[in-house]
């Protein structure tokens, strides 16, 4: 009941080794971790729940997209035929071939290829991302000039304006916040690629690339889901009138 | 006081600005993150008492209706975002649960210190929103009134909400790998002190509903920004998925609020009573059960606002589930106490506070997930009570619990024991003077958010004006106790409670390394007595 | 100082007694469960009071029967409150046939009533009593939510669609119009009073306010004043479907779906032509966002309604 | 320490089937199917997105914790379309409810 500290002290529930009693570290150890398995199990548990809060990020997009598709069908398809199937299948092709190339450069990481072969792959990874990012530009000046950039500009001659313009909302609002993911994966591979040149990574340390690398498939998984959504939909209704 | 150099510790280890402001120790940054949420919690009161005082007469005359909805919306936002949902993990979580695993940090220190840089970031904005006058749309931000018609400073305030909640979210990944990937040799998952579960099962909440406020509130902005029309419903959009979306982590927030509190209160009553847990694996389980539940139930505040009916059934009896893992908390601490050796020390007597007023909260809140008895208390002050009783009555009482608790831990000093009890009954007295008084003028029917009100609520508003004085009083106490310890209390040492925990059988304040080799844990939490079993678990 | 010290809200009609007892009912469980908490930890605070201070407690690690029970139990009684609440909510939300319609539109920061016979009124809603009265409410702007505490009905009005909620006021006498969801600067501003009256006197009320002829014949003269009718026309000759009779039934889209319709079809229609055009017309049909306020869509709604 | 090594001729694989499923998912979408177009555009989206999580992102070889994670995220991407499609698609299910 007083200041005073309790004169009553429980038995410990630890046993505590004296001192540090380990075998010599690997050099990208971090002093907190016991040994490099933990910390690589750490890292790529963290990128996977990365990506959840990611997937829920996206979530709030479909989940919109989903409404308001149920809500105004036709006048979705009717959007979604002003998209360029051609530029959304190539992109989607790019996409995958920087996947493989990804997917590549952490099996060279892993099994200790030599830094150019690293580093040859991961630039692969960049610039099939680069050319996606520039089909993406391609395609936004084309909205850009037929004025279907939503808000006061917007002009549509075809049916169903208000759900054309709610399509092209969503358009921007997903394929936008995708392009920005790809950006921020350009620059992660950037520093990346860096590290490789400088021989950072063998088959005992690896964790850097396979972390990136399960974050640029992400984006890719997104696109696999954009694609159809955005630009499919539309064709075969097309197809049959 | 001392005479001797004192060992090294986290505390000493460093005394520059940037051995504070870089530092990547988990225990330097729950006290980056303590000082930032003390601001902001005293910032939300200045609002909360510009509310109360301008509510003490039915007539708009201390501020105009436009600056009064300005206060209470700055209240909402501030005490959320950045009290609440950070409080207890950021500090207490940050400083506790390394040490309670037996880690040296958490998994990502990096990581850590830049969730602290990120709150801040977001705490400008917020506080750069207030003072160019504020926002006036309440906590909420319902569309279309935040989309279209408010013109007051949604941008920022969004803006500032969506950063913090990256704040969030990197905190709840950090805590998820530690507890996952760090434990100590020996320290199983059943093992895992009650505190480590509440926070376990926060983090996921964390994670799960974060992201979606953040692409709700950046939509309201585009929207805002651009004129799109994704929530206004003059531009084609849905103002009722606007909803959907705000709540569907808007009630698990709530969670995020009160489950660190319940991992606190558990920590208190088992030390308190120097007794392990009733019902171990009830009280663990429990936990996640309402963190993954609460993610079903977010309807309920959508039962007047043009849902399905179907809908509406669904979400309540969803909501009634989510009732039964609270209860089992509440008995299970209850019956922790029964023939333990209970002291009255100021932690307990908050957890004390908690039980009682977390029952109420809590089954105020069976009345809102009553369909039919919600329609009427929909908006009202009945809802302000119950969720004050949550908040306030639950986690600020945990939050307040725990420091005390583990202040000796932090600082190395003990405070006032006297002071302590003090204000631990000016909180508890003035709590329910400014709450209770709420449920009754909810239900004659009061609506929230009013400026002005009809003359025979008056009374009760005269009562919960003159509460939230002595609590205000109360808050500030432990303040002053607090800040005056740091340099002249009396060392705590070790173990001051003679609780039984890895946290304490490290020195105060822990060295920067917390053990000096990783231990091995050989038994579960706060096993004071050899063991007789009584029952089965 | 304080006349007034009232603990519950006056039972102004036919659903306040049920939601009264289910209030009772809810107040009595807390009250039973709180106490016996706080008795409970009471009882032990003081019975195993720490007595020296190298006592510790015994080791108990729990029991599954207790576990149980205090699962199981409040389970019950949980379950017995939803399917009261569900039951006095399907009754809240199910407008018996027949009921006396009203419009009502809320706008920042007033509400605006059209009775069927024409009679309009703001801030002020008069009702007679012993009749079950249904309001169809929309919103020009930002959601508001009408509320009348004294006969415990409650129901957001949100824009772009209609709610709908009603009551049978039991009990003359003027009672409180609140809005409850935040809708601004002015919100606590946005309140008015319900004036139940006898039957007798409502007609007597009503016959001294309407002076523009019914609701419907309103909507009649938009009807022609838009040009509605050189399409709609009342033989299948015009360039739009035919409306007479429609009210209520099942309508087959361009789409190959169906919709009912309704209010809101109606209101759709008219402000979004192109969302949902019947099967076999032509989506020409412009729109008259902007050219009708929330009153006259409902003008047009109640005459359309009539044309049976 | 290092993970599982999977052959090249797998990734080459996987990249194939891919590759495969993009051209018929858009040759699909030029048949006119009615409703049957957004099941099969969906199923062969998730056959993709499968392919990559399990094989590219190293899911098949990875501990349970991983596939506990990685399901917990598109799991409660149902919970939030669930719900709150249960609200949209039953309004109006109750004689004269707010619809």
């Amino acid at each position: 009941m007083s200041d005073a500290p309790s004169a009553y002290q429980p038995p410990p529930v630890a046993i505590h080794p004296a001192g540090h009693g380990h075998t010599p570290h690997h050099p990208y150890l971090q002093h907190h971790f016991d040994n490099m398995e933990q910390q690589a199990e750490a890292s790529t548990l963290g990128m996977w729940v990365f990506l959840v809060t990611e997937i829920m990020f996206f979530g709030g997009l479909f989940m919109a997209y989903l409404v308001y598709r149920w809500q105004a069908p036709l006048g979705f398809q009717e959007a979604s035929h002003h998209l360029n199937i051609y530029w959304g299948a190539a992109n989607t092709a790019i996409l995958i071939v920087s996947s493989l190339t990804m997917a590549f450069a952490v099996r060279a990481a892993q099994t200790s290829q030599p830094a150019r072969k690293q580093v040859f792959w991961l630039v692969s990874t960049m610039v099939f991302g680069a050319a996606f990012l520039g089909i993406k530009a391609i395609e936004y000046s084309d909205k850009f000039k037929d004025h279907i950039i939503p808000g006061p500009d917007f002009v549509w001659h075809g049916l169903y304006p208000k759900p054309a313009e709610q399509f092209y909302s969503l358009y921007f609002a997903m394929t936008g916040l995708h392009a920005l993911h790809m950006v921020i994966g350009l620059g992660i591979m950037s520093v990346i690629t860096w590290m490789a040149w400088r021989k950072t990574f063998d088959n005992e340390y690896y964790t850097p690339v396979e972390v990136a690398g399960l974050y640029w498939h992400f984006v890719d998984i997104v696109w696999i889901f954009l694609f159809p959504l955005l630009y499919l939909i539309g064709r075969h209704y097309h197809a049959a009138a | 006081m001392e005479t001797t150099a004192p060992p090294l510790n986290y505390l000493n280890n460093g005394h520059t600005i940037a051995s504070w402001l870089l530092t990547k120790d988990h225990k330097r940054i729950a006290l980056l993150y303590l000082v930032s949420i003390t601001f902001f919690f005293f910032l939300g009161g200045f609002f909360a008492l510009l509310v109360r005082l301008e509510l003490l007469t039915p007539a708009a005359d201390l501020l105009e209706p436009d600056m009064y909805n300005r206060m209470f919306t700055m209240h909402g936002i501030v005490m959320v975002f950045f009290f609440l949902i950070p409080s207890i993990p950021a500090v207490l979580g940050n400083f506790l649960i390394p040490i309670m695993i037996g880690a040296k940090d958490l998994a990502f220190p990096r990581i850590n210190l830049l969730s602290w840089y990120i709150y801040v970031l977001g705490g400008i904005f917020t506080i750069l929103a207030a003072l160019l006058g504020g926002v006036d749309t309440g906590w909420t931000f319902y569309a279309p009134y935040s989309t279209s018609a408010s013109n007051s400073n949604v941008l920022l305030a969004g803006v500032g909400i969506f950063i913090t909640g990256f704040s969030s979210i990197l905190t709840g990944l950090n805590f998820i790998v530690t507890v996952h990937r760090m434990r100590a040799p020996g320290l199983t998952w059943f093992r895992l002190p009650l505190f480590v579960w509440a926070h376990y099962a926060t983090s996921l909440i964390m994670i799960l509903g974060t992201p979606v406020i953040a692409i709700t509130v950046l939509l309201v902005a585009v929207e805002r920004a651009f004129h799109l029309g994704i929530f206004d419903p003059a531009l084609g959009g849905d103002p009722v998925l606007f909803q959907h979306l705000f709540w569907f982590y808007s009630h698990p927030a709530v969670y995020i609020m009160i489950l660190p509190a319940m991992g606190v209160v558990a920590e208190l009553v088992q030390a308190f009573s120097r007794k392990n847990i009733f019902g171990y694996t009830f009280v663990a389980f429990s936990s996640l059960a309402i963190a993954i539940i609460g993610f079903l139930v977010w309807g309920h505040h959508l039962f007047v606002a043009g849902q399905s009916t179907y809908a509406g059934l669904v979400f309540s009896i969803i909501s009634f589930f989510v009732a039964i893992p609270s209860a089992v908390k509440v008995f299970n601490w209850t019956a922790t106490m029964y023939k333990g050796s209970v002291s009255w020390d100021s932690p307990m007597l908050y957890a004390f506070g908690f039980i009682g007023l977390f029952s109420i909260g809590g089954l105020t809140g069976l009345f809102l997930a009553t369909l039919g008895m919600d329609i009427h208390m929909h908006d009202t002050y009945f809802i302000i009570a119950h969720f004050h009783y949550v908040m306030v009555g639950g986690a600020i009482f945990g939050y307040l619990g725990g420091m005390h608790y583990w202040w000796p831990k932090i600082t190395g000093r003990m405070y006032p024991e006297g002071w302590a009890k003090f204000a631990a009954l000016n909180v508890f007295v003035g709590f329910n003077l400014t709450f209770f008084p709420q449920f009754i003028v909810g239900y004659l029917g009061m609506p929230r958010r009013y400026a002005m009100y009809a003359p025979e609520f008056q009374i009760y508003n005269v009562l919960s004006t003159a509460g939230a004085t002595i609590l205000g009083v109360g808050y500030l106490i432990p303040m002053i106790y607090f800040a005056w310890s740091l340099k002249n209390a009396p060392l705590a040492g070790d173990n001051p409670w003679g609780a039984r925990g890895l946290e304490w059988e490290i020195p105060s304040p822990p060295p920067t390394e917390n053990f000096p080799a990783t231990p091995i844990v050989t038994e579960g939490t706060h096993q004071y007595a050899p063991s007789r079993e009584v029952g089965i678990v | 100082m304080f006349t007034n010290f009232p603990f519950f809200p006056q039972q102004a009609s036919e659903q306040a007694a049920t939601i009264d007892a289910l209030y009772f009912f809810l107040v009595a469980v807390t009250a039973f469960f709180t106490l016996l908490i706080a008795v409970l930890v009471a009882v032990f605070a003081v019975k195993f009071r720490r007595k020296h201070d190298t006592e510790v407690g015994v080791a108990i690690h729990g029991s599954l029967a207790l576990e149980l029970l205090w699962t199981f139990i409040p389970l019950g009684i949980c379950m017995v409150m939803f399917v009261w609440g569900a039951q006095v909510f399907f009754h809240m939300t199910r407008a018996p046939r027949g009921a006396m319609e009203i419009h009502v539109v809320g706008k920042q920061w007033m509400w605006k009533a059209q009775h069927m016979d024409g009679a309009r009124e703001i801030n002020e809603l008069h009702v007679p009593i012993g009749k079950p009265v249904k309001l169809i409410m929309g919103s020009e702007d930002v959601i508001h939510s009408f509320s009348i505490p004294d006969f415990r009905v409650k129901a957001d009005v949100i824009p772009g669609r209609y709610n709908t909620m009603w009551f049978t006021a039991s009990k003359p006498g003027k009672y409180h119009i609140f809005c409850t969801q935040y809708c601004g600067t002015k919100h606590s501003a946005m309140i008015g009073t319900v004036t139940a009256m006898e039957p007798a006197d409502y007609q007597v009320w009503l016959s001294g306010g309407s002076a523009g002829g019914t609701l419907a014949e309103a909507g009649q003269k938009l009807f022609t004043d838009l040009s509605c009718n050189t399409c709609h026309m009342e033989n299948a000759q015009g360039r739009g479907p035919v409306l007479k009779g429609l009210y209520g039934k099942q309508v087959l889209l361009a789409s190959g779906q169906t919709v009912t319709m309704d209010d809101a079809y109606i209101r759709e229609s008219v402000l979004n032509p192109q969302a949902k055009v019947v099967a076999g017309f032509q989506p020409i049909m412009p729109t008259f966002q902007g050219l009708v306020t929330e009153e006259q869509l409902l003008q047009i709604i109640a005459y359309v309604k009539s044309l049976k | 320490m290092s993970g599982h090594v999977a052959p090249k001729s797998m990734y080459y694989g996987v990249f194939g089937a891919l590759m495969v499923g993009t051209a018929l998912t858009v040759a699909a979408a030029f048949v006119d199917m009615g409703a049957l177009n957004n099941v099969v555009m969906l199923a062969i989206a998730i056959t993709k997105a499968l392919l990559v999580i399990l094989f590219f992102m190293h899911v098949r070889w990875s501990t349970r914790l991983t596939w506990v994670v990685a399901a917990s995220g598109f799991f409660w991407l149902l919970i939030l379309f669930g719900l709150t499609m249960q609200d949209y698609l039953t309004r109006g299910w109750v004689d004269g409810t707010w619809r």
